[in-house]
């Protein structure tokens, strides 16, 4: 049953040290306000789970709160690499960061059979290539029907995932729209959730088949306007692309991405994201 | 190389566009590979697929996007389905014609490098890695590949396979049961490549006006071969140039 | 290329004698149409598959143009038994029936796996029970990662899906709408598909995330209204109950079921559902 | 039995509906269950979350539907998914509490027959078939049964185990490694029935009003057990009695 509360409250009492977290979001809907909130209780130690992570989990390996990164494709869109991240890896700053590195497909099968409850995905897949030799946690089956060899991964089943969404109604229940990414299945993957959302509506009026999670489904809701930026969110406000351009020099210098967390981060509220995507509303 | 009226960037875009049928069914990431895909669709295959790996199909975007899940993708595709159904059903599904594919490093036989320079445990360069890359590769009817040509990119040996092409050459991916036709066309800034037939090493088979044998050599890594008839191609026509020029006029303004 | 074109014409184009061969749909948007037009044209020896073969494949069946099914539930939602399809199995009549027996699950995800191209679908499933004793194609894998002994049955992937959609555009895009069954993955687990539809129309005027079959996947389109009498089309007609409680005692009896089948099915044409459904376009 | 002023299928549907709890995600099938869970949602259960295996999730359908893919069911749902989507993320995902079966032949542990009567290759009767129960029975959180008693019905041995209950009773179950409790309960027109704690074979706990322990012997092809204390079951109250005989009515006149 969903608990509507404050995303601080939702993120201490939802999250510990340790866990393994997923903060999913497909370039639409990242849940940005969640994790600069984790960043500011400092929740460490965290193996965080996404296919695509970008600007956020930049941020959460820059300020040293990752022990170990699940994915399949790490970069800023359309702008290159996460310096971060990078650091991090090449130079093991401010920690080091175990990979472990999966393709898009491999990811996307995981956390639906993590949806599914299953322990494993089938896919076909990694044919040739060199994941599987840095990577344990790719093996594969043999179907008894046709005799081919298949890929198998662990699905995906985190502690915690964090999903932004666009609109919830009173009982809980959440509508997410447009660009879909893994989300639904993070979700229904992980054994608590929590969702920032544009806004609570009486009606969520939403096509029979929409993307739609059941308010039982879903541990916290936590209304968080503009939750999203830079990222988008589908009928509310446009992708802020010039945001994501500059991280690229911010996160390229460590004092001036620790200047930078200082001030947008640490120094911050959920309550500010709202303004950040005031002007970008008008375009959407 | 005198002033031919066109950068090499756009020629190499252009290129690329003309090998796409109004027919297929793209599989389409970011950068020149969007552009071509696009300019495709505004001249000469206004009815081809385009398909994003955010669950976007049949898109006809107005800019190009930024990155692979823009709202512009969403709000002009046919329908636009969840990750996995995209990667399950779509790409597994056998149903792209055309994978596109860019490269940090390649090699000879069409295998491709997108995960790190250097040692994977302790790299030189940590690059974002595959993405969806591994699987487009394997399941997509024929894969192109775009890339400017660079000796740092065009190499003889790759650091990582991300993405298999023809593997040692010759029939390397029927032995591993891979039963697609693989990259069957490189497109740079300076030349257009086939594999051979038998080897499946590339070849360059046209050179980009004003291009040489030498300039193609001279940014590459590798010991280049050229087929035996090398055409010249064809330079790109008002219409081609204005529809991409437009193109990327439009997404300067938007982004 | 989805190509438009009359029923007669997309079953005889379609399907062969011998096929395997898909009429999906779950009590909602069931294709009687095209059943009744494959069998106006004697198309035999079908191997037919189907979650929930009902009044169609009792029809199939008793006409004797099949020769196994694959299924999981053979009744007549809500009524009772299918009485044709038990004179078959337990008196071998017009013809014995061979059955491939599954739960709902397995077929489900049968069709899945069919759709995503893998030759067998995983799932946790048939324990303790004796379908496998009488079915050989449901043998087990076992997970690399968890030792968890799991189901695993071939995928399903017909000659021909028939399906019936609410409506299609005139490029031959395909939008179903409400209770969504099995038909799209039944359609893409397919090599060929026809998909008769209530309407065509300009403009989808879909959800983005609709259930929608794009144009290039669909084989053939016939415009065919009322084509799922008595089953439903959401928005179009309500499910004819009565028609289906009359079945029962249609079927009953051999010869009133051959009587009742030269009647509203050798005689009749396609273009007749249309007269059946007018009474109960009403109440959709 | 004197004039009880209900009929013994209106007690068995009454029973089953007080089983239900608000906070309960009932798989629900058609017949008797339906007719409990909605009874259930009228009174006491009104946030209960009621999924039909057609897809639709969190229905209230004002009139009971003929078959489980009913229009009503998709209008009244909070939302309706694919059936691949139901098996997988909402049967197999673990996140039913309650699965509701029937059964056309059902043993003193709680294992069903839904699919012949006779030898499967040469049955007497051929019946439906099992559709959802078999993965109902093993990944619902418990499972309640209702089904009308008859020696026919109720027997020693059951020709086809459908649905897997508790087995040759103890922990059978748990040596499958089902991790989920299994029937639970037992709701016939004569009586409640609940799994004794080690044998884990069903004795009647609770007599409808006006039924003797020999009624429901007279009724059973196995000898009965019965709990050292047995209750009687309350008789409907009339805000119970009045609700399920108004949605009778509403669902007759529409159908």
């Amino acid at each position: 049953m969903a608990t509507f509360q404050s995303l601080p409250d939702a993120v201490s009492e939802n999250l510990h040290d340790g866990d393994t977290v997923a903060f999913e979001g497909f370039t639409h809907l990242i849940p940005h306000a969640a994790a600069h909130e984790v960043i500011r209780q400092g929740i460490t130690d965290l193996t965080v789970v996404r296919m695509t992570p970008d600007v956020i989990y930049d941020q959460l390996i820059g300020v040293g709160l990752v022990k170990k990164m699940i994915f399949s494709y790490a970069g800023n869109p359309g702008v290159g690499l996460l310096r971060r991240m990078r650091d991090a890896v090449e130079k093991g700053w401010p920690r080091t960061l175990e990979l472990e590195e999966h393709s898009h497909a491999a990811m996307a099968n995981a956390y639906e059979a993590g949806a599914a409850g299953l322990p494993l995905a089938v896919l076909r897949g990694y044919r040739g290539v060199d994941y599987s030799k840095v990577n344990d946690n790719i093996k594969s089956i043999t179907c008894p029907f046709s005799g081919e060899t298949l890929a198998a991964v662990p699905s995906v089943q985190p502690d915690v995932t964090f999903i932004h969404a666009q609109k919830a109604d009173r009982k809980g229940n959440v509508l997410i729209e447009g660009i879909l990414g893994v989300q639904k299945e993070a979700v229904l993957a992980a054994r608590r959730s929590v969702v920032t959302v544009e806004e609570i509506v009486d009606d969520l009026d939403a096509h029979p088949n929409a993307c739609l999670l059941p308010h039982w489904t879903v541990t916290a809701i936590c209304t968080v306007p503009g939750g999203a930026h830079p990222s988008y969110a589908h009928g509310y406000y446009v992708r802020d692309n010039a945001n994501y351009i500059a991280w690229d020099r911010i996160s390229s210098d460590r004092d001036t991405f620790l200047a930078w967390m200082d001030e947008h981060v640490i120094n911050a509220t959920p309550q500010e994201f709202a303004g950040r995507v005031e002007e970008l509303r008008t375009q959407a | 190389m005198s002033e031919p009226g066109f950068t090499p960037d756009e020629m190499m875009t252009i290129a690329a566009s003309r090998a796409l049928k109004n027919d297929d069914v793209c599989f389409v990431g970011i950068g020149a590979p969007s552009a071509a895909c696009n300019v495709a669709r505004l001249t000469h295959a206004p009815d081809i697929t385009l398909i994003y790996e955010s669950g976007t199909i049949g898109t006809a975007p107005d800019v190009l996007p930024l990155s692979i899940g823009d709202g512009e993708l969403c709000d002009t595709a046919v329908t636009t389905v969840s990750v996995p159904e995209m990667f399950r059903y779509w790409l597994q599904g056998g149903r792209i014609t055309i994978g596109f594919l860019g490269a940090a490093q390649l090699d000879r036989f069409g295998n491709i490098n997108t995960t790190v320079i250097g040692d994977y445990q302790a790299p030189k360069t940590r690059l974002p890695g595959g993405g969806g890359a591994p699987e487009i590769a394997a399941a997509s009817g024929e894969i192109f590949i775009t890339m400017k040509q660079s000796l740092r990119g065009m190499v003889e040996k790759i650091d990582f396979y991300t993405s298999f092409g023809h593997g040692d050459g010759g029939d390397h991916r029927e032995r591993l049961g891979i039963d697609t036709k693989g990259p069957t066309m490189l497109i740079t800034d300076l030349a257009i490549w086939r594999p051979e037939p038998e080897s499946n090493e590339f070849a360059v088979v046209s050179l980009h006006p004003g291009v040489s044998r030498d300039d193609v050599q001279a940014n590459c890594g590798w010991t280049v071969k050229f087929a035996d008839n090398i055409e010249e191609t064809p330079p790109p026509t008002d219409l081609e140039l204005q529809t991409l020029r437009d193109l990327k006029a439009r997404t300067k303004a938007a982004h």
